[in-house]
């Protein structure tokens, strides 16, 4: 490790340490903000893992978390929760690996609505082996989990994501994806099994997004079909993401932060055009700052940086 | 100042603004009191609450105000301020909605969400602030455990066993009096609230003698239901059952009336009891059962449905409108009867009886347990012909073809 | 016989869902995730001369195609075409249109909920069975097949007969070379994104004849025309034809002998095939 | 010298749709030798290269590295079996460093290094192909003639057994391209095998040892390059019947 890791790891402890004291200082909604925060920031982290360096624009998220939630519902009156969360974490991984094998060989478009297909065809086996088989009555999720534990699980797992995030990128993985990224058929021929690579990244961000589905799945406290696999999601995730910007392992987190408040103030003052206003805001966005706030901020730095050499 | 400025600076201040707004909120407690309301606007569940959900808030304050406010223990008047969220169908949102009415905008009371899951997940958010939740539409076996876990919440639509109970009561009437047979085709929309009653039925229609010829789920948005249609047809069914969500419920209706699915008793839960179902269908729904159903003849329900229409422009339906517009008459009378002291209401609601729309309302363990179950098209009206012990049921009649 | 009926019928509907995406996806090259409230605010044109005014609604084509037709123009004019210009290659394109098309999207159903309102809007038209082969099927349907089997003759011819037509295609095929042949691109682009609108409106008009509908749920139809788009080979219209139609056999099917249960998983699994095994689509060009 | 064959083409075919571009060839690569793989624009040579290193499956016929047949193996394996290339139209990583660049080509193939020793070593290669000044520097700034340095470097840097060089030295003025052609024959007396397709008439005859040519996907002649651009069949392949 140098110096500067050294030290960018101490800040981050610090600030981890500094966040999950905030339960203890303020509760109710802010607390609510901040877990819908720490939700989208290990969602959206977890997303741009994988699609930041190869491109792949996932929208499978839903049905990993979809998936997870299930888990949860369905086991939580027999298996220990601690070990639901272990299982759905399992599941997303599984069912993003069983995808990544057929799926990752499409490019481009095709993935995206791929994956779009798969939240909804997740759904749909879901609901009906629900319906056929296992028969259970209504899925609910009683549980004494507060919503302040639920905030700390998302902590550890941001903690988490930031980890395996820092190690893969320091890691020969990290760079054939970044490879990938650039040129697959150059990655062929400097031996990069890109098709593995992608995979593992895929499955990572399968398990997080599974094991948060899990995490959240309490504070649901009944989870229907329609509202664990909604595709709105998926669609939030990668906007965060790529709002924020995918090539930093913080970018996402700058992205999450701002739209997260952004749309809870437009929720709040206008709760009639909500929606409306929404899509307004996000296509402002959209044209106003097209590589991300990581990319403005970048820029500033650079030509800050500029403008002290020169003056 | 040049374009990159500019954005700069809209940008600043668009999250300098945007902090400040969240830090503020509206924190002046004045006269009126302040009561807040979260459901869908948009998102799946939107359609539903915009028939059954929001006009009646809009109905109910409307009247409260007109009148010059709730008539308070101290003789004063006090305005409603009904403060909206769209909760976009998102039970996070839901949640986020709820607790920012509790801490940010410190309102006094809190209309309960739409729909069974929204109620659900909202639930221990109300409990953990003390807000009574008086629930209009959600319907859940659960609700033992539920009153048990979350102290300050209320039921009042029924439950999903008393649902398709009532429809067994009602196939397995028409059977003994000869005018059906005992073959039933039953189908059932693949979302939470279909699977379980698909799931309590089977037993019960089992044990009532009723035999289940045709059982079928459908998934959600589903856009062509003639498959369903034409396989429960060929079942020769005696009656059919569909535990059907609103998009479907027009659908079934309509592929049954093209097929010549023509059984005597022919049965559709949500949205059957929607104004729009009349408006679609015309005179050919007449017979026609479905969840819910009012007794409209008497005068208060008379009245509603006038002013129901006189104010939002819209008609009420025939089953959780008028329930909804009763949790909001409990509530309102709770606060007349005691103030707007959260703990005094709920403990009041608990034990006083009211005087509804819906006729008298006492709660016991937090639920109303005399509801309409079942309600048929007659004449163009949905009257309610199954209850749990209300009376005023309409007799059953059998349906003769479309 | 039932089950190619019933099918054919679903599977016209769907085309009519898909139809003009695949006119905006290929040749305009935008993924336009907006397409579904396109064709909601055509099917309450149809409700509205329906309900207040009394007519056909059919009668709405005459002010829903056109409208459709310049605000898709409007859209594609002065929201579009700055991604296109902004885009350094096709990827970015593809991710500029699939963000900003979203919160179009979002921006439209809110609209909607302002003009409209948050409720079901359904009617009954020609809702009356008739005999295909003794079997009773809705007339509505049948309607909607037969202007399906127009809408796509017509779209077929034109872009097979005409000048235009040519154009178009040759813009779907490779912008680029097109451009080199003196084509007018982004006229074309824009014209085909319009045109594309104009048709997914005029398909709601059809639709709101038999299917039920309200402010948020376009998401549905998006998603089904994706898939028939992806499935049938982007910018042809004959492979969106032909998925539509396999699409609805293979539901019915699935929903007739098997388990209605499981008709959109089989729709699902049936497209997941596709891509995998031809990945360029069913009609499509397998890119060099 | 060892005789031993280093790669062995036999009697492959690649068809794109109607087009037959290679067309039944068979060739042998030696140990340590360099062959020289020429023909006019469109003969199929780059296909060649491209069946090679993987890029391509042939639709007939087999390749073997020393004995082992990669022709049916995806382009990572060939890679890692010890085949590097670069490309005729160089295939920079443009969000790498130059550095960087380099290093890909170290870690993943027939080369394993990480860490601090694939730093030296990409950095060794990088010097050799005298872009010892432009390690950091971003991509974008680099000219033609570095790009294709910084992609030899990055062959180079898997330590190949075959390295394969698609018009490497096209573009280059007189005096790069003696560099170049140091460069290569310094290559090939540390004892790799290298194959050559190539324009430039002066490269081809100070380097390789022997040819093969090609015209319409099959081989023509195959020689020495005094003998092969000699031959009529080439001159008339290149030039037309006239000069025949």
């Amino acid at each position: 490790m140098t110096r500067r890791e050294t030290v960018s790891v101490a800040m981050v402890a610090v600030a981890l340490a500094i966040l999950a004291c905030l339960p203890f200082l303020v509760d109710g909604y802010l607390l609510s903000l901040a877990v819908g925060i720490a939700m989208y920031t290990v969602l959206a982290t977890s997303w741009a893992l994988f699609s930041g360096p190869t491109h792949y624009i996932s929208l499978a998220t839903a049905a990993f978390y979809g998936l997870g939630a299930y888990v949860v519902a369905a086991g939580v009156d027999v298996i220990p929760y601690a070990v639901l969360l272990g299982l759905a974490g399992i599941a997303g991984g599984v069912v993003a690996a069983l995808v990544g094998l057929a799926t990752l060989r499409l490019s481009g478009v095709y993935f995206v609505i791929f994956t779009l297909g798969l939240a909804e065809l997740v759904r749909q086996i879901v609901t009906w082996v629900q319906n056929n088989l296992t028969g259970s009555r209504g899925m609910y999720v009683l549980t004494e989990i507060t919503e302040r534990m639920i905030f700390w699980e998302l902590l550890a797992l941001a903690a988490a994501v930031y980890l395996i995030g820092w190690l893969v990128t320091r890691s020969r993985l990290g760079f054939a994806l970044r490879i990938i990224g650039n040129d697959e058929v150059v990655a062929a021929h400097v031996g990069i099994n890109s098709a593995a690579s992608k995979l593992a990244l895929f499955v990572i961000s399968g398990t997080f997004a599974g094991t948060v589905g899990a995490v959240m799945a309490p504070r649901f406290t009944y989870i229907e079909p329609s509202i664990a696999f909604s595709p709105e999601l998926s669609f939030q995730v990668v906007i965060m993401a790529l709002l924020g910007g995918v090539h930093r392992l913080w970018g996402p987190l700058v992205g999450v932060i701002p739209f997260t408040i952004l749309w809870e103030v437009i929720a709040g003052r206008f709760p009639t055009q909500t929606v409306l206003l929404l899509g307004i805001a996000f296509l402002l966005i959209v044209y106003l700052i097209p590589n991300g706030v990581v990319g403005r901020i970048e820029s500033a730095i650079k030509l800050a940086g500029r403008s002290v050499k020169h003056g | 100042m040049n374009r990159r400025t500019a954005l700069k600076a809209v940008i600043a201040a668009v999250f300098a603004g945007s902090l400040a707004s969240l830090a503020i909120g509206a924190a002046h407690a004045a006269d009126p009191i302040r009561i807040g309301a979260v459901a869908p606007k948009t998102g799946p569940l939107a359609a539903g609450a915009a028939v059954t959900h929001w006009p009646n808030i809009q109905l109910w304050a409307h009247q409260v105000n007109e009148q010059g406010g709730l008539k308070m223990k101290d003789g004063t008047r006090r305005k409603v301020e009904i403060i909206e969220y769209d909760d976009r169908t998102n039970p996070g949102e839901t949640i986020k909605a709820v607790q920012r009415l509790a801490t940010q905008d410190k309102v006094d009371f809190i209309l309960a969400p739409y729909g069974t899951g929204l109620n659900l997940a909202a639930a221990p958010i109300f409990a953990k602030y003390g807000y009574p939740q008086i629930t209009s539409t959600s319907i859940t076996d659960k609700t033992a455990e539920l009153t048990k876990r979350y102290p300050s919440i209320f039921f009042t639509l029924g439950t999903t066993t008393a649902l398709a109970n009532s429809v067994a009561g009602i196939l397995v009437k028409l059977h003994n009096e000869g005018k059906i047979g005992n073959k039933v085709a039953m189908v059932n929309v693949a979302d939470a609230f279909g699977i379980e009653l698909a799931e309590s039925a089977r037993p019960i229609f089992k044990d009532a003698g009723l035999e289940i010829v045709f059982d079928k789920s459908y998934p959600l948005g589903t856009q062509d239901l003639s498959p369903i249609v034409k396989g429960a047809k060929a079942a020769n069914p005696d009656a059919f059952v569909a535990w059907s969500y609103p998009p479907d419920t027009f659908g079934l209706t309509a592929q049954a009336k093209i097929e010549g699915l023509d059984t005597k008793a022919f049965y559709t839960a949500v949205a059957t009891a929607f104004p729009v179902y009349l408006a679609k269908f015309g005179k050919s729904v007449n017979g026609v059962l479905g969840a819910g159903g009012v007794n409209p003849d008497t005068p208060a329900m008379k009245a509603y449905y006038a002013a129901h229409k006189k104010v939002t422009g819209k008609d009420a339906d025939y089953w959780a409108s008028p329930v909804m517009y009763a949790t909001l008459q409990v509530l309102g009378q709770a606060i007349e009867a005691v103030g707007t002291d959260r703990k005094a209401v709920t403990d009041y609601i608990k034990n006083a009886t009211f005087k509804t729309v819906m006729g008298p309302w006492k709660f016991t363990n937090q639920s109303i347990h005399d509801f309409w179950t079942v309600g048929q098209w007659q004449n163009g009206t949905f009257y309610g012909v199954a209850s749990t012990g209300l009376s005023g049921a309409k007799p059953v009649i059998t349906k003769t073809g479309w | 016989m039932d089950i190619l009926i019933t099918g054919v019928l679903l599977g016209a509907t769907y085309s009519l869902i898909a139809m003009g995406l695949t006119l905006q996806y290929g040749v305009a090259r935008i993924m336009n995730l907006a397409n579904g409230e396109m064709l909601v605010a055509g099917a309450f044109g149809a409700f509205w001369v329906f309900t207040t005014q009394k007519l056909s609604p059919f009668t709405s084509v005459a002010f829903v195609a056109p409208g459709a037709f310049v605000l898709n123009w409007l859209i594609y004019r002065f929201l579009l075409r700055p991604l296109v210009r902004r885009a350094k290659n096709r990827g970015m394109l593809e991710v500029d249109s699939i963000l900003a098309t979203f919160g179009m999207a979002f921006a439209f159903v809110g609209i909607m909920l302002l003009v409209f309102g948050g409720e079901y809007f359904t009617y009954s038209y020609l809702d009356e069975p008739v005999a295909i082969f003794g079997s009773p099927f809705g007339l509505n349907r049948v309607v909607a097949c037969l202007v399906s089997v127009a809408l796509c003759g017509l779209l077929y011819l034109g872009l097979n007969a005409t000048r235009t037509g040519m154009a178009l295609r040759a813009v779907a095929v490779d912008p680029a070379a097109a451009g080199l042949v003196a084509i007018d691109v982004p006229r074309m682009s824009t014209f085909a994104f319009a045109l594309g609108g104009a048709v997914t409106a005029v398909g709601g008009i059809v639709l709101s004849t038999f299917l039920t509908m309200d402010a948020s749920i376009g998401i549905v139809f998006t998603m089904k025309a994706l898939i028939i788009v992806i499935m049938g080979g982007v910018g042809d219209v004959r492979g969106a034809i032909i998925a539509s139609l396999i699409l609805g056999l293979a539901e019915t099917a699935v929903a007739s002998l098997i388990d209605p249960g499981l008709t959109l998983a089989a729709a699902y699994l049936l497209f997941l095939l596709v891509l995998l095994f031809r990945p360029e689509g069913l009609f499509g060009r397998r890119q060099s | 010298m060892a005789e031993s064959t280093a790669l062995d083409v036999q009697g492959v075919s690649k068809r794109f749709g109607g087009l037959l571009a290679v067309d039944d060839l068979s060739f042998a690569v030696r140990e340590n030798e360099v062959l020289g793989l020429i023909g006019p624009n469109g003969s199929g040579k780059t296909t060649v290269m491209n069946l090679i290193s993987g890029l391509l499956k042939p639709n007939g016929g087999e390749i073997f590295l020393g004995d082992r047949k990669i022709s049916d193996r995806p382009a990572r394996i060939i890679a890692r079996a010890g085949v590097a290339r670069t490309f005729q139209l160089v295939r920079i990583l443009p969000s790498l460093t130059v550095l960087e660049n380099v290093i890909a080509g170290a870690v993943f193939g027939h080369k394993r290094l990480w860490g601090r020793a694939v730093r030296q070593f990409a950095l060794r290669q990088l010097e050799r192909v005298g872009m010892g000044h432009a390690v950091d520097a971003p991509t974008a700034s680099l000219t033609y003639i570095d790009e294709k340095r910084v992609e030899l470097a990055r062959a180079l840097a898997s330590d190949p057994r075959i390295l394969l060089l698609d018009e490497w030295l096209a573009g280059l003025n007189p005096t790069e391209l003696q560099i170049g052609i140091d460069l290569i024959s310094s290559l090939r007396e540390e004892g790799r095998t290298i194959i050559l397709v190539e324009h430039v008439m002066d490269a081809i005859r100070s380097l390789c040892d022997r040819c093969v040519v090609m015209n319409s996907g099959a081989k023509i002649a195959e020689g020495t390059p005094e003998q092969t651009l000699a031959d009529r069949e080439v001159i008339r392949a290149y030039l037309g019947d006239e000069h025949a």
